[in-house]
């Protein structure tokens, strides 16, 4: 079973190596087949190891030391339990997915092979993450997932917002990264160890402050990684990045990182519900708070990148609350459905010729056939309709958060599903229905190659029959992760809960699809709407990237060029250069005594007899003192 | 009382001549003062029963110095006044002065007297010559010795250089024909 | 009215400052030796005088090699003054500052 | 031979730099090139013959010089001086192979083979005065490749340099002489050997003033904030060789001394003055971060990005626990390394557009691929990626220092965060966006040349980042050691519960026994 591990986790490895070998050649569509080759590959062993590890089983090695030093002890050490197995599945499935599609989606693009070697590298590092069985290997795929998202949100980097939102998502992670690295630094030092089994061991036995420190450091890791408020500015703009990337990155699992952290680190935030209610509160929030904002957005990826927020924030409600396996499945079905619609999304782009605004889109229904109908599926097994793949996840949460009574919780995620119904099909509803408004624009659309749609088909297969697996999937996971079953407590509540959710999800589903599938014109800026104070507020996203901007980034950058200019030219080496000067100064004016005039000279000896008598006097005087 | 009045006298003699050396701006009254001063001073020696060193005094400046500058002097412009600077008279004073101050203060502090010890007390019965010459030969034979030769080489260097080309005016001649003497080291065919 | 060690220490003290105002104010260089030969002369009071006090015959050495000194000073100063003289026919001291830094 | 390894190391390159002067001018590169790649060889064999598991000095070699005062050619390695000796070898051997200096490169290859000498004299002495003698040796070519061969300001430049670091060290010269003077009253034989100052136990008070003399003289050389103003200028006047050899090397002097003297030495003036040093660096980190981010040229952000490093390899310094202060040894090479090749990468592009400037750039990505790859990698090096060098560097140290002092770390980790900042933005400013400078659109790409300087340099990044054991594992032994004797010496309370006890859980042998 160890080769089967490895060969899942170093197979993306290969392919990205391979891939990096011919990044300088042009195009080669052999560098796609081979990275994703052995992405399935990877894929295959995974699904070995998943029936393995179904059997009772878990595989841990060891590989080799990677740090060593007084009582520390880092190894490379990779373990497949029940939970990793499961996002090993999750990033392999849709990764190949997104592998095989954007063979057809890069086609055209001078960096093809580059852009594979990037993908690949993502992916191993994701499974670094994953597959680490301590947490500093946790936080090298934590830094390389961070690395390749940079490399891909930034890889047309001849555009300046693209690299501009790769050096804003890399540097919010990093702040992120402090705090995760000082949840590494408290466990080491109260623990003595970093991998998780002596931890998890240990952590009963530490004082629930110490605990609940951890648990908020490694939160904060968890909430750069995952976009969540107030780190969440990067994640809409990293949509400047080819589609696939915000697919398989944005979308299904470099996002979900934070929750993963938290799943994992259950035996922490088991000890800690205060922590927990938080973690649960702030994902309550970011739902709600990312949902209205994809509401009057005109561009459809950030739409369905603030549509990830929002459920990012359904997992971690799930998470905290306590209940980890459910946010793991929701992390689950959260991928496969959510990587459906990004790539659908592209295949729009496509057509579109890069066209995001939706719209100028319109009535596409009649040229994109396969992605008009992956896209309305990906949307409603979004909004949670039975039987796709989205309701079992995520009435579930909406269960917990009733369960646990957290009646505010509850509510505001009801809303969110609510809201999340209608932006979902208001964007379906403006892409694919009513008038052809792409006309005006002169763009002539085409479906997307056949393979990409077939690669799709996998995911919306999966987006549809996930809840089946449900289980299956509770009965892997709960010998790791803490058992706990919520019902609601009388049958009667329960229906007319899970009945009026849907009736209301229904009903947000027509609300959007009555107003915007008939829609006939490109809005200006002009109507009532679109000036009215709300909807400025939520498309300029409660105006907190401007906020960002003229509260951090432009007073650092002034207050570094007061460092430089002022302070240190000016005060530190100004003083240095002072004290050079005054020594060279005072050289220059004693100058005059060498001036080589002699009776200048003799009297100047003859101020020094005189001090030095002076000297003499007083030190003898002194001298007798002392010896009187 | 004699000792007392002889040392008055001559002190007022001697400050009264060097201050005219010192003062004057004629250089023939300087040389006059000085050499009259030097002569006093040796009486100090005498009275300090020193009769060695007053014979000494008297012999070296008043015989070999003072003739060697009336020498020197023959060379130089003499007859003029000589031109002091008088930029800050008030700081040389001063300076002076206060120099003088501490030095007192020094001396006249009862430190330095009260802690010496005689290496080579004064033997009664001998005459201070005797006994100069007793300490000089013995215990000072080196120092003498290489006083001697300084002397000598005093003497070789004061005729070398103020007696080479006494037949060149140096002031006429530009500063490469000087070097170019220098290297040749003979006078040139021609010259002046 | 005895005369003590001291007398003669002022006196050769006084004698020594006035050797220092001529060292200071004359610019002639032939003046200027003899403030020098004034210092030396004044030093060799105070050595005699100590010498007499103390009942030690090393005063009087001193005071003998300083004459020695004096001697060989004058002998070379004025030779190198006479040669200074050919070249430049001054003894300003003002004029030598060749030595300037 | 292997008994007098170190002798021939020191003294191999001065021998043939003398030689050198008769080598015809068309010949001497490669003569430059064979010279530092047979040091560099033997300084191999040295790893190779060093004992990772002996703790203490090996290789060792006396040779009284002055008896009288107790001054002896003594040398020796151990873990700690080990693998920057080697760096500095490698670093030569790196800088003379990828030259593009076309001005009296004889001179300039001599002087580079000087350099090296009093490089690994520095970190080989176990003698105060030999090692006062080189450390200021070292000084010497260095003014002297700056003030030849440097940019316009270099007389300016390198007079700075010259005076800042002289004096110092001649601080540290009347620190040293002092604590020889206490051996000397401690023990009535004076001696100037580091190993026999390491047994003696000063009174606190004395050990706060020579730390003090000590750590002027380190401080200057490192340089820590407010002393680090003459980086700046050497680094943006100096040609490329000299600054990546001063930064990769030369700084890595002061670091070392601190682990070398201060703390053996001085243990109970290391923890009074632990805080006060924290702060500092913690300043040099942020501050110069900032600095960095503000500069608008490409090589005054590697020199300032230099500073915030040795801010970072200080702090792993004091924290005076084994994570700390491996970390920071490992740092000082990482740094090297890294830094270096940031400065022979700033040197390809300055030899093709002769300016630094960041805005005359932009767009290079597509221009200049494999250079942009090489720049990125190490960049992300520089920013402390995990699985390259620096990251296991950075790591250790504040790890380490998180031991003592939980708000400092905090702070202090704010490096991360600022160091990519500046570090991003300057890679954003030179290599993406369109080519808009005509002078950029036809630069050639890396050639076989800089290549040969640059991969191994890669190689290494990522080798020692991603098993760091080799090295790791015998600076860890040494340093136990260190700090074992710094525990053992500590005389107040908070001394002896900052440096943690080590004995009874390994084997290694104290200094003291070694010696």
């Amino acid at each position: 079973m160890e080769l089967y591990l490895y060969v899942a986790l170093f197979a993306p490895l290969v392919g990205s190596l391979y891939a990096a070998l011919f990044s300088a050649s042009p195009k080669s569509k052999h560098v796609g087949i081979v990275a994703s080759g052995l992405l399935f590959t990877s894929f295959v062993s995974s699904a070995i190891l998943l029936s393995y590890v179904m059997s009772g089983h878990i595989v841990h090695v060891e590989m080799m030391t990677w740090m060593a030093t007084g009582d520390l002890y880092i190894p490379f050490g990779f373990v497949v339990d029940q939970v990793s197995v499961v996002m090993m599945m999750v990033v392999t499935i849709v990764s190949t997915v997104v592998h095989i599609y954007s063979i057809g989606y890069m086609d055209h693009d001078k960096g093809f092979n580059r852009f594979f070697s990037w993908l690949s590298a993502f992916v191993f590092s994701m499974m670094v993450l994953v597959m680490s069985d301590n947490f500093a290997g946790l936080f090298i795929g934590w830094e390389g997932v961070g690395l390749c998202s940079w490399g891909l949100i930034g890889f047309w980097y001849h555009k300046e917002s693209a690299t501009w939102a790769a050096n804003e998502a890399f540097i919010m992670n990093r702040i992120a990264d402090l705090g995760m690295l000082i949840g590494i630094f408290l466990l080491y030092w109260n623990t003595g160890s970093l991998q998780y089994d002596v931890v998890f061991a240990e952590i009963g036995n530490l004082p629930l402050v110490v605990t609940t420190w951890i648990g908020i450091f490694l939160f904060i890791g968890a909430m750069g990684k995952s976009a969540q408020f107030p780190l969440h500015t990067w994640l809409a703009d990293a949509m400047e990045g080819p589609t696939p990337v915000s697919a398989l990155i944005h979308a299904a699992t470099m996002v979900t990182a934070g929750v993963y952290l938290v799943v994992r680190a259950n035996p922490i935030y088991d000890l800690i519900p205060n922590v927990g209610l938080f973690i649960a509160s702030l994902g309550a929030f970011v739902a709600l708070f990312a949902a209205s904002m994809a509401l009057v957005n005109r561009d459809m990826k950030r739409i369905i990148a603030y549509s990830t927020l929002s459920q990012l924030g359904y997992m971690f409600v799930a998470a905290g609350l306590g209940a980890y396996w459910v946010a793991l499945f929701h992390l689950m079905a959260h991928a496969f459905f959510k990587a459906l619609l990004f790539l659908g999304a592209g295949n729009v782009m496509h057509a579109m010729h890069d066209e995001l605004d939706p719209f100028k889109m319109g009535g596409l229904r009649k040229v994109m056939k396969g992605t008009f109908v992956m896209m309305t599926l990906a949307s409603v097994a979004l909004a949670g309709i039975y039987p796709f793949a989205g309701f079992f996840s995520k009435d579930l949460i909406l269960e917990v958060g009733f369960v646990e009574h957290h009646y505010v919780i509850y509510t505001v995620l009801l809303l969110t599903a609510g809201l999340t119904a209608f932006y979902s099909f208001r964007l379906v509803a403006l892409i694919f229905h009513g008038e052809e408004r792409y006309k005006l624009f002169g763009i002539h659309p085409h479906e997307a190659y056949k393979f990409m749609l077939v690669a799709m088909s996998p995911l919306l297969v999966l987006a549809m029959i996930a809840g089946a697996f449900k289980m299956t999937y509770y009965q892997l996971v709960i010998s790791v992760l803490p058992d706990t079953q919520y019902h609601v407590h009388s049958e009667m509540t329960y229906w007319i809960m899970t009945i009026g959710t849907q009736l209301f999800v229904i009903a947000a589903i027509v609300y959007a699809y009555k107003k915007y599938s008939n829609w006939n014109s490109v809005p200006d800026g002009t109507s009532a709407m679109e000036n009215s104070f709300g909807y400025k507020l939520l498309s300029n996203q409660y105006y907190i990237p401007k906020f960002y901007e003229e509260v951090f980034s432009k007073p650092y950058l002034e207050l570094s060029r007061i460092a430089w200019k002022q302070i240190d030219l000016k005060i530190v080496d100004a003083t240095v250069d002072g004290i050079a000067n005054v020594i060279y100064k005072t050289g220059e004016n004693t100058r005059d005594i060498q001036n080589g005039n002699l009776s200048t000279m003799l009297r100047w000896m003859v101020v020094g007899l005189v001090v030095l008598i002076t000297l003499a006097l007083a030190f003898t005087v002194g001298y007798n003192a002392v010896g009187a | 009382m004699f000792e007392a009045i002889a040392f008055y006298l001559f002190a007022a003699l001697t400050i009264t001549m060097f201050t005219i050396t010192v003062m004057t701006s004629q250089a023939l009254y300087a040389i006059t003062a000085m050499a009259a001063g030097m002569i006093f001073i040796s009486a100090f020696f005498f009275i300090l029963g020193a009769d060695f060193l007053g014979a000494i005094q008297i012999i070296v400046y008043t015989g070999a110095v003072m003739a060697l500058y009336a020498f020197g002097m023959m060379f130089f412009d003499t007859t003029r006044d000589v031109v002091e600077k008088r930029t800050n008279p008030q700081i040389v004073f001063v300076l002076g002065v206060l120099a003088a101050v501490m030095v007192v203060a020094i001396f006249v502090a009862p430190i330095v007297s009260n802690n010496i010890q005689a290496l080579y007390p004064i033997q009664e019965g001998v005459g201070n010559s005797q006994a100069v010459g007793m300490v000089l030969f013995t215990k000072y034979l080196v120092p003498f010795e290489l006083a001697a030769v300084m002397l000598l080489v005093a003497m070789i260097g004061g005729i070398v250089l103020a007696g080479k080309k006494m037949d060149k005016s140096l002031t006429l001649m530009k500063e490469e024909e000087i070097g170019l003497m220098d290297d040749t080291f003979e006078p040139k065919a021609g010259g002046h | 009215m005895e005369v003590t060690l001291n007398h003669y220490l002022v006196l050769s003290t006084i004698l020594f400052a006035i050797g220092l105002v001529g060292v200071m104010r004359r610019k002639n260089l032939l003046m200027l030796f003899f403030a020098t030969e004034i210092l030396l002369n004044a030093t060799n009071i105070a050595f005699a005088a100590i010498s007499h006090y103390i009942g030690d015959l090393s005063g009087q050495m001193f005071a003998f090699f300083i004459i020695a000194i004096a001697a060989s000073e004058v002998a070379i100063g004025l030779g190198l003054l006479i040669v200074w003289f050919k070249r430049t026919g001054k003894i300003d001291l003002d004029q030598m500052n060749s030595m300037r830094g | 031979m292997i008994d007098h390894i170190l002798t021939l190391l020191i003294f191999f390159p001065a021998l043939a730099a003398m030689l050198g002067f008769v080598v015809t001018k068309d010949s001497m590169r490669a003569y430059g090139i064979a010279v530092a790649f047979i040091e560099f060889v033997l300084s191999l064999w040295l790893w190779y013959a060093y004992d990772p598991m002996i703790s203490g000095m090996q290789f060792m070699e006396s040779m009284p010089l002055i008896p009288a005062f107790g001054i002896n050619y003594l040398l020796g390695v151990d873990g700690i001086s080990l693998f920057i000796i080697i760096l500095s070898t490698f670093f030569t051997l790196i800088g003379i192979a990828s030259l593009t200096e076309t001005r009296r490169l004889k001179d300039l290859i001599i002087t580079l083979l000087f350099l090296e000498m009093t490089m690994v004299g520095v970190f080989a002495a176990l003698d105060a005065i030999v090692f006062y003698v080189f450390w200021e040796l070292s000084l010497v070519p260095m003014l002297y490749i700056i003030g030849a061969w440097g940019g316009p300001l270099r007389i300016y430049a390198s007079v700075k340099f010259f005076l800042y670091t002289f004096t110092g060290s001649l601080v540290m010269l009347v620190g040293m002489l002092f604590m020889a003077y206490f051996y000397y009253q401690a023990t009535g034989q004076w001696s100037f050997s580091i190993l026999e100052w390491y047994r003696l136990i000063l009174p606190e008070n004395f050990q706060l003033w020579l730390f003090a003399a000590f750590f002027l003289g380190f401080a200057i050389k490192v340089p820590m904030f407010p002393f680090h103003t003459w980086l700046p200028y050497a680094h943006g006047q100096a040609p490329t060789i000299g600054s990546v050899i001063l930064a990769a090397i030369l700084l890595k002097m002061g670091t070392y001394a601190f682990v070398r003297f201060s703390l053996p030495l001085f243990p109970d003036a290391s923890v009074f003055f632990m805080f006060p040093i924290a702060i500092i660096a913690i300043i040099m980190i942020i501050y110069t971060a900032m600095v960095a981010y503000a500069q608008e040229d490409i090589k005054q952000v590697v020199a300032y990005s230099s500073v915030s490093h040795m801010g970072v390899i200080i702090l792993g310094t004091f924290a005076l626990n084994v994570e700390g202060v491996s970390g920071s040894v490992f740092l000082m090479l990482a740094h090297g390394v890294v830094s270096g090749a940031l400065f022979l990468l700033v040197g390809v592009i300055y030899d093709r557009r002769h300016t630094k400037l960041m805005s005359e750039f932009g767009g290079l990505a597509t221009v200049m691929p494999r250079y942009a790859t090489i720049f990125g990698i190490m960049m992300m090096a520089s920013v402390g990626l995990p699985l390259t060098i620096n990251f296991v560097g950075e790591f250790l140290c504040l790890l380490g220092f998180y031991k003592q002092s939980h708000m400092l770390t905090l702070t202090a980790g704010v490096a991360i965060i600022v160091g990519a900042i500046y570090m991003l933005s300057a890679y954003k400013k030179m290599f993406f966006g369109t080519v808009t400078n005509e002078a950029n659109r036809n630069l050639k790409d890396i050639n076989r040349t800089e290549m040969l300087g640059l991969i191994p340099l890669v190689i290494v990044a990522i080798w020692l980042g991603i098993y760091p054991k080799p090295v790791l594992e015998p600076i860890n032994n040494s340093v136990e050691s260190v700090i074992q004797l710094m525990h053992d010496k500590a005389q107040t309370p908070e001394a002896k519960a900052r440096i943690p006890d080590l004995s009874g859980n390994n084997g290694t042998i104290s200094l003291q026994e070694a010696h």
